[in-house]
C-alpha cells in the first residue's frame, strides 16, 4: 500500500504542473508525505480552484515554485501559514486566479481549445497581474465588447482521492465531476481511493454514471481514509480539530517541521 | 422593539434584501447569509420557491457537476443572489479578497478572490456582508481589487453589489452616482458611530431611520424553523444564538 | 398522461429554438404527437448533435423552419425521408454543422460565454456556409494561427427522455450527460420519463451522480417507453423493423400522412 | 493463399493500419472497421491495451461524459484512429458526407457531416473505408467539402488521412504531395480494374503488390475470437460472415 503511494509520487519530476482538488472534493492527502519523501520540487501547482492543507505542507516542504489559485486557506481552521509566509517572503509565484477561471483553463484542454473566453474580470487586479491572459473585442458583437480569454490550463500531473476505484482501473468520482475534468485536462493522472472493489463500475449504468474511465486513469493505489483530516464528500466529514492542531503548529517553520515529524511517525 | 439579537436583525435584513430571489448561493462558512436565506425561503413558502446552496455542503447543496456548476449556473442568469465578504472594501464597493500591501508580497495575505472575480460581473444581487464595521476594513481605497464594484459603460456587466450590511448599520449601493448611501441604523448605534468608523465617503440622509426589525410572526420563523434548519449545517452558530436567546430570556 | 404530454407541448411556441437529442441518447418520441397536435410552427431545430425520427417527423408535420445539425439520419433504416425531400425542395433552412460544434455552442451557453473556438472546420464548405461562425487569429499563438469561433446556442425548449424522476423534479440521466448540457443551455426543459420515484434522486451519492437537479427542470411527464421506437440508453433497444417501416413509408408525402394516421390511432 | 474472403481481408487489412494505436474509435454502423480494431487488440494483447469504442453502442463503450466525449478525448490527443466513409472522395482526400449538386439544395441528401470537420483534424489516423469502388464516389472533386484532406501551413492539424481502403484496393495518402499511390490490390483485382474505377489520379507503382492476406493463425484469431466478440454488436453481420464460411468450406 504505502509502496504503492511512493511508486506512484515517482512519477512526479521536478518542475511538473500539479493539479490539486478543492477541499472538499477529495484530496489526496495520502499522497502528500509521499511526494515530499519523493522531494520532486520547483513544482508549479494547479488549485482547482481553491487549496488548503496539502498545498501549504508542500510549500512548507519546499517544493513548490508557484501556485496558480482563487484562494488557499485552510477553511474554519484560518489562513494557511506557511503559504501566507511564503507570499510574505516572495519565496514562491502567485498566479491568482478567480474560481471559474481555473475551471475555464481545465475545460480548455479537456476541449483541445487553445483557450476559453470567461466574462468577468474586467476592470480587477486579478486581470492586472496575469501576463498570461489576453482581452479581446467580442467578434460577435456589434460593438466594443471586451472579454477575457483564458489559455488551456494542461497540468503534467493530477491528483486527487476518490471512494472507490475497480480492478480494470475506473474510478468513481460521484458527482465531483471537477475531479473528471481535472483527469480530461491532464497528461497523467494519479488517484488514492478508500476501495478498490471487483465488479466493473462501467458495466451498471447506476454506478458508470459517477465514473471516471480507465483511458484517463495512470495509476491507483488504495489508500483508507486517504483524505485525512479532510473528509470525502458522502463518506466522511472533515477533521477541524486536526486543521486547527496543524495551523497552530505551522505558523512558524520549526513547528510545521515538528508537525510533518510527528504525523510521519504516527 | 427591544428583545432583537444583533444576529437576528442582520438575518432579517438579508431577508428583506433577497425579496424576489429564485436561487441564492451562500459560501462555505456563512451562517448569517444562509439563516437570510432559509427565513426568505421560508417567509415566500406559498408564493415562490427559493433554492438555497451552501457551498462545499453535501447536505444543502443541488448541484452534480462539480464545483463549476456554481459559476455556470450564475452564467446562464439562473444565480439571483450572492455574498461576498471582503478584507477591505472601498466607497466604490471594490472588494479585495487578496491582501493588504504591494502585491504579490501583500504584508497581510488573505485566501484570495475565490470566484468573486466571476460572481460580482454576473449576479444581479450581490450583498456585500462584513460584521466588522471599521475604518481597517472599510476604508477610502481597496489596496487590491478582486472584484470592482462598478465597470465602464460597455462591459458585460448583469450583476453587482446592491447593499453593504454590517454590524451597525446598512448601505445600498447606487452604481450610477456610484457610490453608498447609509439605508439605516442597526438598533444601539447611531449615525456619527458609523460616519466615525467608516474610512469612506458616503450619502447618508439627515436622519437616517432605524435598521426594521422583525415583527412577532417573523421572529418566531426565525427562532423556530430557520434555527433548526440552520443547526444542521453551522451547530456551532445554532448553539451560540441558542445560549444568546437563553441568557436573554433570564 | 396524454393531458400531461399535451400540456408540456402547449408550452411551444411558433418560433422557438428546440433542442433536441441524438437517437440513442433519449429521444422523447412521446412528445412528437402532442407537438404536432398543437400546432406551434417555424420552429428552429438544434439537433445535439444528429437528428433522426423525430425530427423527420417534424419536418413532415411542417413544422420546421430551419435545423441546425451535424446530420439527419434513420441510422440502420436509411436517409430521413421528409427531410431529404425538404432539403430537395429548399423548404427548410439548413445550417450544417458538425458534432462537436453544436456541442460547443451548447457549452458556450452553458458557461454564459458568448462564444467558444473549436479546432478543425478550416477549408470546409461546413464552415463556408456559416455566417453566423467568425474565424480569428489564436491570440495566444506567436504566429498567424486561424482558430473558428462557434457563438452560443441558447435554445428556448429542449426535449428529452429519461429513465426515471423523482417528485422533486429531479431527473437521472445516467451516463448521458449531453441531456444536461442541453439543459444547463436552455431557457426550458421539457422532459417526459419511463417512471417517476418516490425518493429524492439526490439524498443518495449513487444516485446523485447522473441526477439532472430540478432547477433545470421546466416540467416532467411519465411515457412509459417514451423513446420508442429508439430504445433508452441502458433500458431497451431501437425498433429497427419499426424505423424501417417509417422509412418506407414516409417516401412520400402521402405515406408520411398515413404513418401518422396510423400511429395517432394506435 | 485462398480461401480468404473479401471481408476478412479488407479487416485484415484494417488491423494492419492500425499498427501500434492505443485507442480507436468506430461509428455506430461500422462492421468491418469494428472488426478490425478487435483484431487489433488480440494481435497486440500481451504488449499494449487497445481501446476500442463503438459509438452509440452501450456495451463497447467506456465513456461517461455524453456524446461530446469522444470530440473531447480527440481533441486531448487520446484518440488515435478513426474511419470515415463519404458520399465522396476525391483525390485531394477530401470527403463529402453531405450531398451532390448545389448545396443547400442537394439533389442527393446524405445525412451531413457528422464529427469529420473536426476528426479528420484532430486524429492522426484516419482511415477512409468504402466499399464501393467506383467513379461515382472516387471523384476528381468533391460537390461539397465536409472535411479536407490537407490543410494549407499555420492550419492547427495534427491529424487526417493515411489510407483509403476500398472493396478493390488498398491506396496510401501522402499529405506532403498531396495525394494517392496505389499500396496493393485485393485478391481478384488488376491494377487496371482499379485505374477504370476510380474517378481521381493517382500514382501507381509499376507492379502494384497484392494486398497481404492473414496467415494461419492470424486466420484463426479472425474467425474465433473476433467473430464472437463482433456477434454480440453486429450479429447480423457476424451470421453473413459465418454463411459466408459455411458456404466455402462447403
Amino acid at each position: 500500500m504505502q509502496a504503492d503511494l511512493r511508486a506512484m509520487a515517482a512519477g512526479i519530476r521536478p518542475g511538473m504542473r500539479i493539479a490539486l482538488p478543492v477541499d472538499y472534493a477529495g484530496v489526496s492527502m495520502a499522497m502528500t508525505r509521499p511526494m515530499i519523501a519523493h522531494g520532486a520540487g520547483s513544482l508549479d501547482l494547479v488549485c482547482v480552484p481553491t487549496g488548503g492543507l496539502q498545498v501549504d505542507q508542500l510549500i512548507g516542504a519546499g517544493l513548490v515554485r508557484s501556485v496558480e489559485t482563487s484562494a488557499v486557506s485552510l477553511g474554519e481552521a484560518g489562513g494557511a501559514p506557511r503559504f501566507n509566509q511564503a507570499v510574505k517572503d516572495g519565496s514562491i509565484g502567485l498566479r491568482d486566479s478567480t474560481c471559474p477561471a481555473i475551471h475555464a483553463g481545465l475545460m480548455a484542454a479537456q476541449k483541445g481549445s487553445p483557450f476559453v473566453p470567461l466574462r468577468g474580470l474586467l476592470g480587477t487586479d486579478v486581470l492586472r497581474h496575469r501576463d498570461d491572459w489576453r482581452v479581446i473585442d467580442n467578434p460577435f458583437a456589434a460593438e466594443g465588447d471586451p472579454i477575457v480569454l483564458i489559455p488551456a490550463i494542461r497540468p503534467d500531473v493530477a491528483i486527487f482521492h476518490a471512494a472507490m476505484a475497480d480492478r480494470f482501473g475506473n474510478v468513481w468520482i460521484g458527482r465531483r465531476r471537477e475531479l473528471a475534468a481535472m483527469a480530461y485536462a491532464s497528461a497523467r493522472t494519479l488517484i488514492t481511493v478508500e476501495r478498490i472493489v471487483d465488479h466493473d463500475l462501467l458495466a451498471d449504468e447506476m454506478t458508470a454514471a459517477g465514473t471516471l474511465p480507465a483511458l484517463y486513469v495512470t495509476a491507483i493505489a488504495a489508500a483508507p481514509r486517504g483524505a485525512w483530516p479532510y473528509g470525502l464528500w458522502g463518506e466522511y466529514t472533515t477533521d477541524t480539530n486536526e486543521l486547527i492542531r496543524y495551523a497552530k503548529a505551522a505558523r512558524t517553520e520549526a513547528g510545521f517541521a515538528g508537525y510533518m515529524a510527528q504525523e510521519a511517525a504516527a | 422593539m427591544s428583545g432583537v439579537l444583533l444576529r437576528e436583525t442582520l438575518i432579517f435584513t438579508i431577508a428583506r434584501l433577497l425579496e424576489g430571489v429564485r436561487m441564492v448561493a451562500v459560501g462555505a462558512a456563512s451562517p448569517v447569509p444562509a439563516a437570510g436565506a432559509m427565513l426568505r425561503r421560508a417567509l415566500d413558502e406559498n408564493e415562490r420557491q427559493v433554492r438555497l446552496s451552501v457551498l462545499g455542503s453535501v447536505k444543502h447543496n443541488f448541484f452534480t457537476n462539480g464545483s463549476a456548476e456554481l459559476f455556470d449556473a450564475a452564467g446562464q442568469g439562473r444565480l439571483d443572489a450572492f455574498f461576498l465578504g471582503g478584507g477591505q472594501i472601498d466607497g466604490q464597493a471594490n472588494v479585495n479578497l487578496v491582501g493588504v500591501g504591494d502585491y504579490p508580497a501583500s504584508t497581510v495575505r488573505w485566501p484570495g478572490s475565490f470566484g468573486s472575480a466571476y460572481l460580482y460581473f454576473t449576479v444581479p444581487k450581490v450583498i456585500l456582508f462584513r460584521e466588522e464595521h471599521s475604518r481597517r476594513v472599510l476604508v477610502d481605497q481597496v489596496d487590491f481589487i478582486s472584484a470592482p464594484g462598478v465597470s465602464p459603460a460597455g462591459v458585460y456587466r448583469p450583476g453587482g453589489p446592491v447593499a453593504l450590511l454590517t454590524s451597525k448599520g446598512l448601505f445600498r449601493f447606487d452604481k450610477e452616482r456610484p457610490g453608498f448611501m447609509l439605508d439605516s441604523v442597526h438598533p444601539g448605534h447611531t449615525a456619527a458611530d458609523i460616519a466615525e468608523a467608516t474610512g469612506f465617503a458616503y450619502d447618508c440622509p439627515a436622519n437616517p431611520p432605524e435598521t426594521p426589525l422583525p415583527d412577532a410572526a417573523e421572529l418566531t420563523l426565525l427562532r423556530g424553523r430557520v434555527l433548526d434548519e440552520l443547526s444542521e449545517t453551522y451547530p456551532a452558530f445554532a448553539a451560540d444564538w441558542r445560549r444568546d436567546l437563553a441568557a436573554f430570556a433570564a
